[in-house]
């Protein structure tokens, strides 16, 4: 299997640890990643409710550099983003007219947009996935977030249930974790508001958190940068704002995978999630029956 | 070990007095040339044969014989034509027994020049367009098969001659086939080699009214061949016989090209790979396009 | 009326005008015909009107019938997809109509000879409009003679 | 040679100012086949038709043209004339010269060209017209009706009341429809038992009216007139001969937690049941899947108890062939499987319930007794909150709007407040749609008199926290975020058509909509027809429907029934398709094509060659051909023509014009 890469802005700085854990994973699953040549912003939050012709042109510009047949994106917001583009140009032939102008090149239509959570959770069958495990999660408790993008609208994204996807849950299942059922997962964290707005976000985000601590989740799990930084780094002001002793770590669906195929909570970035993550990793470790030689 | 000739023959006896068939239909050979035959129990089976002259669509055979207990030999043209003829109810596959047979490829009669070592040659320059198409080599609906089974070797891609006529501009292009058009002397010889032309009564013989007039002349003749193209749109399995009978060498399988190729990307018609899909004309999806529609 | 142009400085030559004959399914298209003529739209008047049931009973026999004795282009109308009186004629001369349109592109007619449209027994306006339209494209292309040979 | 009679009218100014009528006539006479021809002003007109008959009997004319207006004016009325000359209707042809031709150009001389070219081409087509006699078909007295709910028991009712026997078919064990189990109803709040019951009691008492429950239609066989019904009479285990309603049956038996399909699951009922105690008839019948008998072989409590030996566990399905001139379809709806939208994790949190759970709930005679409560707990809720417009006016899922669900909503806000006091009401909604007598009015009734809360926005999600349910959702008066933490919450799920509808238009033969319902012959004009003649629609089969406009339907339904049962015959027009078997390949194209069904697979024996020789070859059912020409042009053997519009008539028109054109080559 071989893919275009768009790690996106994010996963080359504050999400170094996503970009770190999913290189990990898919080089012991077998998918070879190829960096997009090129790649740019994919204009995600800021560019559609300014202008919209650079909405569009943004995307179509990195979606025409892919070198492969398909795009790995390991970020919601460009995957919705590029799925979004891709959908509306090869529909509408004058908006693509319109952007093949902004690029001076025809747009490379036919280059499907995938997010890797896709790619692991549909392309790679289970029983592969399940030979390579060095060990379990030993039954952590998690809940999977999906977040607001991942699978919206249906007409654009939904690779899974638009309202209640369970993608991410099998996958973690498959690994050894104790998923649990809640009923927030796919509401939005509020990312878009993330420096503007923080009582918003601040809002948001303490509803989830709160949510999950109330399921019993030892760590929520995600598969966007933009919802992990926010629920990561706001958690401390928020909980203590709620009067909550507790912390739940936001981790990458790619990071619990990776423990579970043998890497090293180093080799995935854990030490750059701010909520502590040491009994987490410590389950994880005890969990860990299979002899751990392929550490590291 | 036996060569496929014996084996063949073998076979054949066995369904004759295993009293399996009461036909057989196969090439025998003679005079250096390789002829489609319909053999019975009492026949002479010493010239039945199979070999890379055996170009006919047997199939084209099966309605004069509706009915009986049939044995046949089917490479992979005969194979796509039963499927379609299925799909049609115009079969009683029950009373068929289906003879596979490991395909080599059909030379090209044309291509072939008097030396008849070539006829061993394994260049596919010297094959039909067909055969290098061809997706299988080995008869998979065989309910009995001689020889041993061969490889297939990676299909070829494209329609050169018709991407040779497409190439041309408009005006080129009608001018190419109305030259081609008024060689055609009617005698028919394409509906008769083709197994999907099975009407009792073809449209041109009808008189009452007379649609297509009946002279030849390019453009009657033209549009006789534009109709009987409609009319296998998405039946015709592309066995070229209709070209390869052809007295003045029109290569009319390229108009069936056209839709063959058309209907694959636009309705996803792959004519004759199973025995369910009915003819792309009595068939329709609700979203399917109309560009072309004012 | 029905000669082709002859150059002549002397005195203008009596324009050319083609020849169309336009196949309209009895409940939409000539209905659609019926009210342009109501609202009084005028449009070319090129066009001979054949009243079929249904565009499904058009058979791409009678079209190459009509191209061989001298129509420069071929008009068929029917119901908009979903609204055929006869439930699905339309969808069925749809796909007819693509094939033998595919096979006359190949062989080199001008693809503006054979034109199709949807207009429904509402639709006055179009009716009037797609008359034009072909109107106006074969004044462009000209006379259709693909060769008499056969005929004489 | 056709003695062809051409008549041109000139429609007072409307067309002779633009076409020369006189010339045009005068031409028409010299064209071959044409015995006589002339001009008039007004040929629609008594002395118009008069010059007609006249020149009809003088110049033993044969067939006739009138050029005039479109056909889809006049064309009966020159039939007619044509009848009453002695020609027939069907050797009468019209050419269109003033719709076509003189109101949309204006040039004189091409306009009185084209009139020719009509002319031409209808004198061509005249010529090759045979006579065609029209089709008679005696007509079934009798209906059937598919369908037992309120739509159902009307059209019945209706039919049966003029005197036409009715064979009334419902799929569970009692008829009522969804209406039986509804509370009050809007916007009187009368009580829906009270008012259907009695219906039900007439429906099943009515002479005329044969009531076949538990019963399912399996196959439908001819056309308008004469169908004929198989049906399935599926097995009861019951003799209803025997049975009198006693009840014992169903009080002893052990097996009693089955949820009950008539309350939807609020409450439960035993294996051997009657689904309401209102039922018609009020006998009951086992359901083989659930039955400890059926499934063990062990228990027979029913049968011991029943004194009247109306128990008979080797019951079998029965068949029954019925013939029938016309058929009722009132399948009805049901609503959309809640789970389907997971976002209002309906079946995860057992205080979420639906509509129709709330109307068995609110029902006196229901499983609660008229109390409502939450059902995780039994307890009587505070806040209730109603969801509009669920699966309905959403992309996701049903773009319609299912119409009814305002006016319920509002019901229901009313009823609570009616039943619990101190309950408060919130209702999430789109807009309000209260078009009906008293509709409006109700809602306000709700929002204004009984305090019912009004949030205009759509619910976003829900979930449970501490026993409650937190409605989280969109108030966009306010423009704020709102959240509801309710006891309950009632989902106003999309109607959809009742499961099997697909299954039943395929062997009706009639079509659906792109929502599954099924599809009337004309949204205004013809709203309880179908495209195919003899089957009608009543209630929500066809789209969602309150009560009234059902009953409204069925009423329709009958009417149209009646009007089609109370002929002795009806005729069809002869414009149908022929097979020649003696080329037919029997490659069912046609069989393929027909949306009718019209053309079936036949045999012919024939002698070839002094062989006997038995092919297969296709033969159209004139009863079901609708005359679309379809299959004619589907056949590659050109085996098939259609009277009327014959490939010779097409070919003569065609000719007419194109001759002329060949005429004019020729001469270049």
């Amino acid at each position: 299997m071989k893919f275009s890469y768009y790690p996106g802005c994010t996963l080359h700085s504050t999400g170094a640890e996503y970009d770190q854990s999913v290189r990990a994973v898919c080089h012991t699953l077998g998918i070879e990643l190829v960096e997009i040549p090129g790649w740019g912003c994919c204009g995600a939050t800021s560019a559609h409710s300014v202008n919209e012709l650079l909405a569009y042109a943004l995307p179509a510009h990195t979606i025409t550099n892919a070198t492969e047949e398909a795009i790995a994106a390991p970020c919601a917001a460009c995957y919705n983003r590029l799925r979004y583009t891709d959908v509306n140009l090869r529909e509408n032939a004058s908006l693509r007219a319109e952007v093949e102008k902004a690029l001076d090149r025809p747009y490379r239509a036919g280059v499907a947009v995938r997010h890797l959570l896709d790619i692991i959770a549909n392309d790679v069958p289970g029983e592969e996935i399940q030979a390579k495990l060095q060990g379990t999660l030993g039954g952590l408790k998690v809940v999977c977030y999906y977040g607001c993008l991942l699978t919206r609208p249906k007409k654009v994204a939904a690779f899974d249930d638009m309202e209640e996807p369970r993608s991410m849950d099998r996958l973690m299942q498959l690994c050894g974790a104790e998923v649990l059922d809640w009923p927030h997962r796919v509401v939005c964290c509020g990312a878009a508001f993330s420096l503007s707005r923080t009582d918003i976000v601040r809002h948001m985000t303490g509803k989830l958190l709160t949510s999950a601590l109330r399921a019993g989740a030892e760590a929520v799990v995600v598969a966007c940068p933009m919802c992990q930084s926010n629920l990561d780094l706001r958690q401390p002001a928020i909980l203590k704002e709620r009067g909550v002793r507790e912390r739940v770590p936001a981790v990458y669906f790619t990071q619990l995978l990776g423990l579970a195929l043998g890497h090293s909570a180093k080799a995935l970035g854990f030490r750059k999630i701010m909520v502590d993550t040491s009994s987490l990793l410590a389950r994880v470790e005890a969990g860990r029956e299979a002899p751990a030689e392929a550490e590291g | 070990m036996a060569t496929i000739r014996e084996e063949l023959q073998a076979a054949v006896r066995r369904l004759f007095e295993d009293d399996k068939i009461d036909y057989f239909l196969g090439y025998v050979d003679d005079y250096g040339h390789t002829f489609p035959a319909i053999l019975t129990k009492d026949s002479d089976l010493s010239g039945l044969t199979f070999d890379r002259k055996s170009y006919n669509n047997l199939a084209a055979f099966l309605p004069e014989l509706r009915g009986s207990r049939l044995g046949l030999i089917c490479k992979q043209c005969e194979v796509r034509t039963l499927n379609v003829l299925a799909a049609e109810e115009q079969l009683e596959r029950e009373k068929l027994v289906v003879v596979g047979v490991p395909c080599p490829a059909m030379i090209d009669p044309r291509k072939l020049s008097a030396d008849e070592a070539e006829l061993g040659s394994d260049d596919p320059a010297l094959w039909q367009e067909k055969c290098r198409r061809c997706l299988e080599r080995n008869t998979p609906t065989a309910d009995l098969f001689v020889g041993e089974k061969i490889s297939t070797p990676t299909p070829a891609e494209g329609w050169p001659l018709l991407e040779e006529v497409e190439a041309k501009p408009a005006e080129e292009r009608e001018a190419w086939w109305r030259e081609q058009m008024s060689l055609c002397i009617r005698c028919y010889a394409c509906r008769l080699a083709c197994p999907l032309c099975y009407c009792h009564q073809c449209f041109v013989e009808d008189n009452k009214p007379q649609w297509l007039d009946k002279s030849v002349g390019a453009e009657n003749n033209l549009h006789y061949h534009i109709i009987r193209a409609i009319h296998l749109a998405g039946r015709c399995i592309e066995c070229q016989e209709c070209s390869r009978v052809c007295p003045v060498g029109i290569p009319v399988d390229v108009l069936n090209n056209v839709l063959s190729r058309d209907f694959a990307s636009r309705f996803g018609y792959a004519s004759g790979e199973t025995a369910e899909t009915k003819p792309a004309l009595v068939a329709y999806e609700r979203d399917d396009p109309e560009d072309f529609i004012l | 009326m029905s000669d082709p142009p002859v150059p002549n400085e002397s005195t203008p030559a009596p324009a050319w005008e083609p020849n169309i004959v336009g196949f309209l399914c009895n409940w939409c298209s000539y209905a659609g015909a019926d009210l342009a003529g109501t609202s009084r739209i005028p449009y070319a008047c090129n066009v001979r009107i054949i009243r079929v049931p249904c565009s499904g009973r058009v058979d791409p026999l009678m079209i190459l019938r009509a191209f061989r004795e001298g129509a420069d282009g071929v008009l068929v109308s029917g119901c908009h997809p979903g609204d055929c009186h006869y439930i699905e004629g339309n969808y069925y001369a749809r796909r007819k109509f693509i094939a033998l349109k595919q096979l006359l592109d190949h062989v080199g007619v001008d693809p503006r000879r054979l034109r199709f449209s949807w207009v429904s027994a509402s639709e006055g306006r179009k009716w009037a409009e797609v008359v034009e339209t072909v109107t106006r494209e074969l004044l462009e292309i000209g006379p259709y003679r693909y060769d008499r040979d056969g005929d004489d | 040679m056709a003695r062809i009679g051409v008549f041109v009218c000139w429609c007072g100014a409307n067309i002779a100012s633009t076409v020369d009528v006189e010339s045009v006539a005068e031409a028409a006479s010299r064209l071959p086949g044409v015995a006589f021809a002339t001009d008039y002003k007004y040929m629609c007109s008594d002395p118009g038709q008069k010059a007609i008959l006249e020149a009809a009997q003088e110049h033993r004319l044969d067939g006739l043209v009138v050029a005039a207006c479109s056909p889809r004016m006049h064309e009966p009325t020159f039939r007619q004339v044509a009848a009453e000359a002695g020609i027939n209707p069907f050797r009468m042809q019209m050419a269109n010269i003033r719709e076509h031709c003189s109101w949309v150009h204006a040039d004189r001389e091409e306009a009185t060209a084209k009139a020719l070219d009509a002319i031409r081409m209808m004198v061509a087509r005249v010529a090759q017209s045979e006579p065609l006699e029209p089709i008679k078909v005696p007509v079934t007295r009798r209906a059937l009706v598919i369908g037992g709910g309120v739509a159902g028991i009307q059209a019945a009712l209706d039919v049966a009341d003029g005197g036409v026997e009715t064979i009334l078919v419902e799929r569970t064990p009692s008829i009522g429809g969804k209406m039986a189990g509804l509370d009050e109803t809007f916007p009187t709040l009368d009580c829906s038992q009270c008012i259907l019951t009695p219906k039900m009691v007439d429906a099943s008492r009515s002479e005329f009216i044969k009531l076949y429950t538990y019963c399912e239609v399996e196959k439908v066989d001819g056309s308008v007139g004469n169908f004929k019904v198989t049906l399935r009479k599926k097995a009861k285990y019951v003799n209803h001969e025997l049975c009198n309603g006693c009840g014992d049956c169903f009080h002893k038996c052990p097996y009693k937690k089955i949820p009950s399909e008539f309350d939807y699951g609020v409450g439960n009922r035993t294996a051997i049941y009657v689904p309401f105690p209102q039922a018609v008839p009020n006998k009951p019948v086992i359901d083989r899947e659930t039955c400890v008998f059926f499934k063990t072989g062990k228990c027979r409590a029913c049968e011991k108890v029943c004194l009247r030996n109306a128990i008979d566990f080797e019951q079998e399905d029965e068949f029954e062939e019925i013939d029938v001139g016309a058929i009722i379809v009132a399948t009805g709806y049901d609503i959309l499987e809640p789970a389907e939208m997971a976002e209002f994790r309906y079946g995860a949190i057992p205080d979420v319930i639906t509509g129709l759970q709330f109307e068995r709930m609110s029902s006196a005679s229901g499983p609660t007794e008229g109390k409502i409560v939450r059902p995780s707990d039994g307890e009587e809720p505070k806040v209730v909150v109603f969801v509009h417009c669920v699966g309905s006016r959403d992309e996701n899922y049903k773009e319609y709007c299912s119409k009814i669900c305002c006016m319920y909503n509002a019901k229901h806000a009313i009823i609570l407040k009616h039943r619990i006091h101190d309950a408060q009401a919130y209702l999430f909604y789109i807009d309000v749609r209260a078009g009906g007598k008293g509709y409006e009015e109700f809602w306000k009734r709700a929002c204004v008199e009984e305090g019912a809360e009004y949030l205009r926005g759509r619910v976003s999600r829900l979930y449970d926290e501490n026993g409650k349910v937190i409605v989280e959702g969109q108030d966009t008066l306010s423009g704020e975020q709102v959240e509801v933490v309710a006891d309950l919450v009632v989902l106003a799920t999309a109607m959809v058509p009742a499961k099997g509808t697909e299954e039943m238009a395929r062997i009706l033969g009639v079509s659906t909509d792109k929502d599954g319902f099924f599809n009337e012959a004309h949204p205004k004009l013809r709203p309880v027809d179908t495209a195919t003649g003899g089957i009608f629609l009543a209630g929500a089969c066809q789209a969602p429907k309150d009560i009234p406009e059902s009953v409204a339907q069925g009423s329709a339904a009958a009417a149209k029934a009646l009007g089609l049962l109370t002929k002795e015959e009806i005729t069809r027009e002869p414009t149908v398709a022929v097979v020649d078997p003696f080329i037919c390949t029997g490659c069912w194209n046609c069989v393929t094509v027909c949306p009718f069904g019209a053309p079936e697979k036949s045999e012919i024996t024939m002698t070839i060659d002094g062989r006997k020789v038995t092919r297969p070859v296709s033969e159209i059912n004139e009863g079901k051909c609708e005359g679309c020409g379809l299959c004619v042009a589907s056949c590659p053997g050109n085996c098939i023509d259609q009277r009327g519009f014959s490939d010779d008539q097409v070919y003569a028109e065609l000719g007419g014009y194109l001759e002329r054109l060949r005429a004019a080559l020729t001469h270049e």
